[in-house]
């Protein structure tokens, strides 16, 4: 194939409906910059996603896609892995998608650990609704549904997907495309279940950019990303939002393999093995 | 040998072994030659209850538990109290002499037996109770005893020496007890019967055995009661032909994950019960809207809500096919007996596949755990189809308007098919589009598919009168009562027919026009409060029938609707 | 003061303001005194897509958006593409003349005014459009400049001066323009009329303020177009009177906290859509079981699955209906118009608590989101019931078998009542009991709530000829279509009555069946594929109904039902 | 009410019908005597619970009880609670009543913080169903829909508490009573969301009891138990399984006092209020 595929082919004809401004732009392009890096042919690509602004992410992508309903990503895409291994999967989604309708299925994923990669396009907001809080959004923010201001505390994805025992987690903006191409080849690279917490603010409800570009900072010098309490210390940092690769379990064998290393010895051929069956059952 | 049919009831606490012990029964029955009908019911709690479990051991095909018990096993004195009402008259009693003494107002045959001092005396353990009554039964109605042994034997078979040889005792202490001390006093016995080469398998298992034969590659499953040991029994074979099963974290993510893996090209199938097909409701929409092949079998129970977990109902009808906000492609077929459940989920599959739409099979708690001696399932016939293929040509369109409304679908992997599926409305390419022109279009499409599969053909089943002047339309489960109530109506002089649909949604508008043509009256039974399929057949069909209706967690029996037929026979026979 | 009806389109591309100019020019025209009667669509897409504000100004009361549109205002060329085919025949148009050129053969009276350009230089910004268009529509067709103006600086008046001032800008060079430049051609103008005192409400807001009147304690939703607005009012409005709102994790915890508030003694109530009321379907069972007040509201959008979350579908019927596994005490209620929302958000909480069961209420996006002027609702006269209590009296039994099958309550906090709610079946005390007798009891207390709710009076609505030959049966939002249409058949000798159910489930049977008993056919209008109340009242009464079915994202308009009634009346007038 | 209450007025009519041996009587004997302690009269006791066995616990206690479906204890909980502050409000269930069914609303009533105690008793089994594995069953575990071993990775729910944002982390086990008495005893005083791991081996399916006993250990000395990033690594030990208080929110404000914390100064007259509102829209 050589270097043939250039991001460009990884976009479908629909040009993205997003407002101006927004940070799943840039998700998108990294996106694209990352599959166009491991030269993965788009046919060999399967997106899913859930409902939100930045779930119609698969719609503006040229590769199968799955555009399903509000926060079931990541069953759907494991399903899809586990029936499909040879695909690359990618489940994308917003903060209200993964962790408020979907946060049942979020500490599951992490824990299986299929070979999915998991981009949270993370604005702290419900945009495609118009602007309600969302989990991620900070206390005393206000919103249509926080007149008064928000009472309830934020949760912190980075946190959550390393208790829940995600084997790689990450995060980047949306407006360091370079930075977050990377860490999505690395998420795609990583055998098991990666997680990339991608900061992507929305202009039009909820503009953080401000607010957050001062406080984006690395990872510390020497930081080892395979210390779990340390990478849960550093994602409870509130001075800091450190980028970067938080977290990466060494070894990790992926769900679908340890389903597939499960088999008895050999597999059978199915009439042969239907007929052992029901002799069991005279 | 001669022809028997008899009903042997064993009843006491859950706990006490009372399920085990009727279960190895009936397959020592089913083993010796004779057909076998069971039912069993056992509570909810994990311990405490009554437990019951019912076998009909006889040489015609058995289509119902009957009306009466011939025979009561009792293990204590709640089995006796219980049991007795269905004893029929002059019945016999089999109790545990230690517990119950029988009414001195009793007119049967009681054969009082220590079973708990033997247990305790004899093998030294409390638990070995009800290998001690099978000794004892199978002694006193002359079960081939080396059919019993050798199947117990088979059963314990993982459980070690030391096991193997308790069981033995235990069931030798009963034999001999009744050998010894036991005057048999009534004419009933097994022996052997022309029934051989048959499988004994519950509903459940002819559900799992059929999705597996259906070539089943993928399963997520939520465990609840009663349909768990679906998944138990194909979380064993499915990895032994290459299949994959999943324990989701709860019935949505089962369903996503089976619409992700169908997506992906796999045949896919959950199994759950009411409450998680509750909770499936809006993932059934959209594999509706992104006509995606999977089957959902619904193994019901009595509701609502958590309602009688352990108890049968037919009360998910009315969820299966109305169950949906908006209207989209769905099939929901009703598994009938156990062979028919076997057969229902190889054709939900096919269906599946055929339309691109979510297929709901509705079986029970009665139909899923009671045991049946059926022919061995055709394993080696079954060709199911699989959803037709688009080839690469021109710009893909996933939902392509054809006359069929069956759209050339593609598997992510095939070259230069690329799209997206999507919940939202859409155009032909997958795009979201909601101009009312194409929106009508996709609508009608959609409801195209459903059109043609009310055509499927062998979707009733009809027997009794040919020329009918009340018939019995009738669902699910409750097949063979019916069947046996009509039969009996029929020698009675009465010109009944059953009509049973197989196929509930769409419904065979054909078969049960030309059905309802025929007949002066309907009667519809069926285990629910309001009559959910006569309410069904109502929207489609403008008839007043007699319905038939209970919701106290048991099934009909022959009688309930053998007497119901005579209420409201139209006129003189 | 002369009688108007006249209906204004504003057309354009979504984002530029189109929706909350005419929600401006609809509220200036009741604040003026006349009827308005509004309608809005707009693209799911954040930005993109068409959208359009219509908006019926008039003197009789409005019963819906007419048949055909009067004066379009486009705002660009899809504005006109796409409104021209509605814009009766010599109708006027007024359309960004930067934009649009109208086609020679346009047979009406166009007024082409150069929105962009004023917009551009004298306002100096691109998106004060909007107020341009709007202060040179008002100019055109005489809205009073006082009432506009103050209007406009009373909702804008948190923006702080600068905005005001570019707004009055904006205003002024539309109407400068129209007023230096275009000459009045058609005899339209709006002017003042008699009905002041109005207010201009939307169907959601009325059922916030329904809610609030009723009692409201808690809230607990999760966003979903298009009911967001209804969580988005209250949560400004309840705490204001010691009330608590939570935005949930999604709706099954909406539901759940629903549930547990409810439980502890509040009014308690959620709001969602079709796919939020499908993840509902597990909880509604258990409110049935539990017997606790909930109250449900479903704003209705296009399905299946996502659908057109921006569009109008009367679709979930069968869902609010049927959707449950098993059967338990359930009311469904049908909004049918602003008006009607308040009284029937109001009558949902006092059934909720005095049946003790769920109460799902039935909007729809077109009903949630148009404006209408009407009379201010009785805020001080409601006085709905609260769940009769219990007393303590001996062992306390929660469900007590009584006549009415409503039993006395008890909340946390109350001294010595003790108890224990389930979801599983159970006896008078809460506790679990599974036999078939108090099964069947307790089945047949539930069932016999719904038997009294079914008689509770004024839940239809009649209207038409006295003596019909053709029976109009209708339900929810299109109740104002209906009644126009009928009114006009009514008026071209068709003998047309209308009875529309307020009471979904149960039905008011006897209501329907003195009805049906008077026509000699019945024609049954709905905005969904199938039919679904023409297929719900199928099930209780032996009809044959014609119907009139549409999906296609729109509601009907007056002509439809008219010239179906025209078409399907049984014989000459 | 001097010291009337003894912990037998906390129990009901009802006898548990858990199996003999089964660690949730331990339990149910822990939350007698410690609602014993606080003396708090049971008709302001509320229990609400989800399906399972341990969920059957509402039922044998004198208190107002909800043993409501599966895995929505938590949000029914927090609405009662918001709702009725007045209430001692429990919440009872299972590993996987709450971790799996209901693993989404766990994080969220973390974060919210109701003053509410909820007990998850964990035999890292599903017994009501008899016997399938749950979200914290062991990897390689057998059990009847894991024949072949399990090759789920368990959840530490201690882990997702502390990450979730708990502002009260405990861990007791059902065989040592008096210390989960006292452990319940602090969750109830503690104002908040209080989350009580309480170990309780299943003998019927999944008779752990051996394999746990010897692993449990106190809080090493001198612990803070408010330091969360301590709490995690704590939470990781796989060797020791530490019981006691292990996180705890120094200051924290119950949600429902957040909530009435957000209204206007002044509560209004309903009628008044309602009427300014109809004025507003004319
Ligand atoms: C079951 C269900 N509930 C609610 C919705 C409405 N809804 C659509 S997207 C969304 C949240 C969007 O927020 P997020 O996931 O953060 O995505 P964003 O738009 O911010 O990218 C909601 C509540 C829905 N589609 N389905
Ligand atoms: C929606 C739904 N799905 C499944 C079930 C079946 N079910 C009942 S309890 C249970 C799990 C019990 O495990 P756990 O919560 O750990 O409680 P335990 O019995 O172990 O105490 C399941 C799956 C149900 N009642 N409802
Ligand atoms: S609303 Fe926000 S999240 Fe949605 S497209 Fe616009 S900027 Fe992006
Ligand atoms: S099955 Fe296990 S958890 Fe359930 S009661 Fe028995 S021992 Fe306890
Ligand atoms: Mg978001
Ligand atoms: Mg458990």
């Amino acid at each position: 194939m050589a270097a043939s595929l250039v991001p460009k082919i990884y976009r479908s004809a629909n040009k993205p409906t997003w407002c101006p401004g927004c940070g799943d732009y840039g998700v998108l392009e990294a996106t694209t910059r990352a599959l166009a890096t491991l030269q993965v042919e788009p046919h060999r690509v399967a997106v899913v996603s859930g409902i939100g602004c930045s779930s119609r992410f698969p719609i503006f992508l040229n590769a199968y896609g799955f555009h399903s309903v509000h926060g079931r990503v990541l069953p759907i895409a494991t399903g899809l892995k586990v029936a499909n291994p040879e695909l690359t999967v990618l489940a994308v989604g917003g903060d209200g998608d993964g962790l408020a309708i979907g946060a049942g299925h979020f500490p599951h994923a992490a824990r299986r650990n299929p070979d999915i990669t998991y981009i949270m396009m993370d604005n702290s907001i419900y945009g495609l609704t118009k602007g309600q809080i969302s989990p991620t959004s900070r206390l005393q923010q206000r919103s249509s549904t926080t007149p008064w201001g928000n009472v309830d505390r934020p949760l912190n994805p980075v946190a959550m997907a390393v208790a829940a025992g995600a084997s790689f987690v990450a995060r980047g903006v949306s407006w360091a495309v370079a930075e977050l191409a990377d860490l999505i080849r690395q998420g795609i690279e990583h055998r098991g279940f990666a997680f990339i917490h991608a900061v992507s603010p929305c202009p039009t409800f909820n503009n953080t950019l401000a607010q957050i570009k001062p406080r984006v900072a690395p990872l510390p010098q020497g930081y080892d990303p395979t210390d779990p309490v340390r990478a849960f210390e550093l994602a409870l940092h509130t001075e800091a939002l450190h980028t970067g690769v938080l977290y990466r379990e060494p070894e990790t064998i992926p769900y679908e393999e340890r389903l597939a290393a499960l088999e008895p010895p050999t597999v059978q051929d199915r009439q042969t093995f239907l007929q052992s069956l029901i002799d069991a059952y005279r | 040998m001669q022809p028997i049919d008899l009903v042997f009831r064993f009843g006491g606490e859950s706990g006490e072994g009372v399920i085990s012990c009727g279960e190895i029964f009936a397959q020592a029955a089913a083993r010796a030659g004779r057909e076998i009908y069971t039912v069993r019911t056992f509570p909810a709690e994990i311990r405490g209850g009554h437990a019951v479990y019912q076998v009909r051991v006889g040489d015609d095909l058995l289509l119902s538990q009957g009306d009466r018990v011939d025979v009561l096993v009792a293990f204590n004195g709640e089995g006796y109290e219980k049991g007795l009402p269905d004893l029929r008259p002059g019945g016999i009693l089999v109790c545990d002499g230690d517990q119950v003494t029988p009414d001195p107002s009793f007119d049967g045959t009681a054969y009082p037996i220590p079973f708990t001092t033997l247990a305790r005396d004899q093998v030294g353990s409390l638990r070995a109770k009800n290998m001690v009554v099978l000794g004892a039964v199978a002694e006193l109605f002359d079960l081939p005893r080396e059919v019993l042994f050798s199947l117990v034997a088979q059963r314990f078979a993982r459980k070690g020496e030391e096991a193997q040889e308790a069981n033995r005792r235990a069931l030798e202490a009963g034999a001999a007890y009744v050998r010894d001390h036991v005057t048999k006093q009534d004419p009933y016995r097994i022996g052997t019967g022309p029934h051989t080469g048959r499988v004994v398998l519950s509903g459940n298992e002819a559900v799992a055995l059929g999705a597996l034969a259906a070539g089943l590659t993928f399963f997520a499953g939520y465990p609840i009661t009663p349909a768990s040991d679906i998944m138990e029994n194909l979380v064993r074979w499915l990895p032994q032909v290459g299949g994959r099963l999943v324990q989701a974290e709860d019935e949505i993510a089962a369903l996503a994950m089976v619409l992700g893996a169908s997506f992906g090209g796999a045949r896919a199938m959950t199994a759950t019960s009411g409450p998680g097909l509750s909770l499936m409701v809006e993932l059934l929409g959209l594999a509706s809207a992104a006509e995606l092949p999977a089957v959902v079998v619904d193994v019901q129970r009595a509701g609502p809500s958590t309602g009688m977990p352990t108890k049968e109902e037919q009360g998910d009808l009315n969820l299966a096919v109305w169950g949906a906000h908006g209207e989209g492609p769905r099939i929901v077929l009703g598994a009938t007996s156990v062979a028919d459940a076997f057969q229902t989920t190889v054709q939900a599959f096919d269906l599946a596949e055929r339309y691109q739409c979510p297929v709901i099979v509705l079986s029970d708690q009665f139909l899923g755990f009671r045991k049946a001696s059926v022919a061995p399932p055709p394993v080696d016939e079954i060709r199911p189809s699989y959803r037709i293929l688009a080839r690469r040509n021109g710009a893909y369109r996933r939902f392509q308007l054809t006359e069929s409304g069956i759209s050339p679908a593609a598997v992510p992997g095939m070259v230069g098919l690329q799209h997206v599926i999507t919940g939202l409305e859409h155009d032909e390419f997958g795009r979201p589009a909601y101009d009312p022109a194409r929106r009508t279009q996709m609508m009608a499409k959609r409801a195209r598919k459903m059109a043609l599969a009310a055509q499927e053909p062998g979707m009733t089943r009809r027997w009794g009168h040919p020329e009918p002047v009340l018939g019995v339309l009738g669902w699910g489960s409750q097949e063979g009562v019916i069947r046996e109530a009509v039969a009996r109506a029929n020698r009675e002089g009465y010109r009944v027919a059953a009509l049973h649909t197989r196929m509930l949604w769409p419904l065979p508008h054909g078969e049960i026009r030309a059905f309802l043509r025929q007949v002066k009256a309907v009667l519809v039974p069926e285990v629910n409060f309001s009559g959910q399929f006569a309410n069904l057949l109502r929207t489609q069909f403008t008839i007043e029938p007699h319905r038939l209706t209970k919701s106290d967690g048991l099934p009909f029996r022959p009688v309930d609707i053998y007497e119901k037929i005579k209420e409201v026979y139209p006129d003189g026979r």
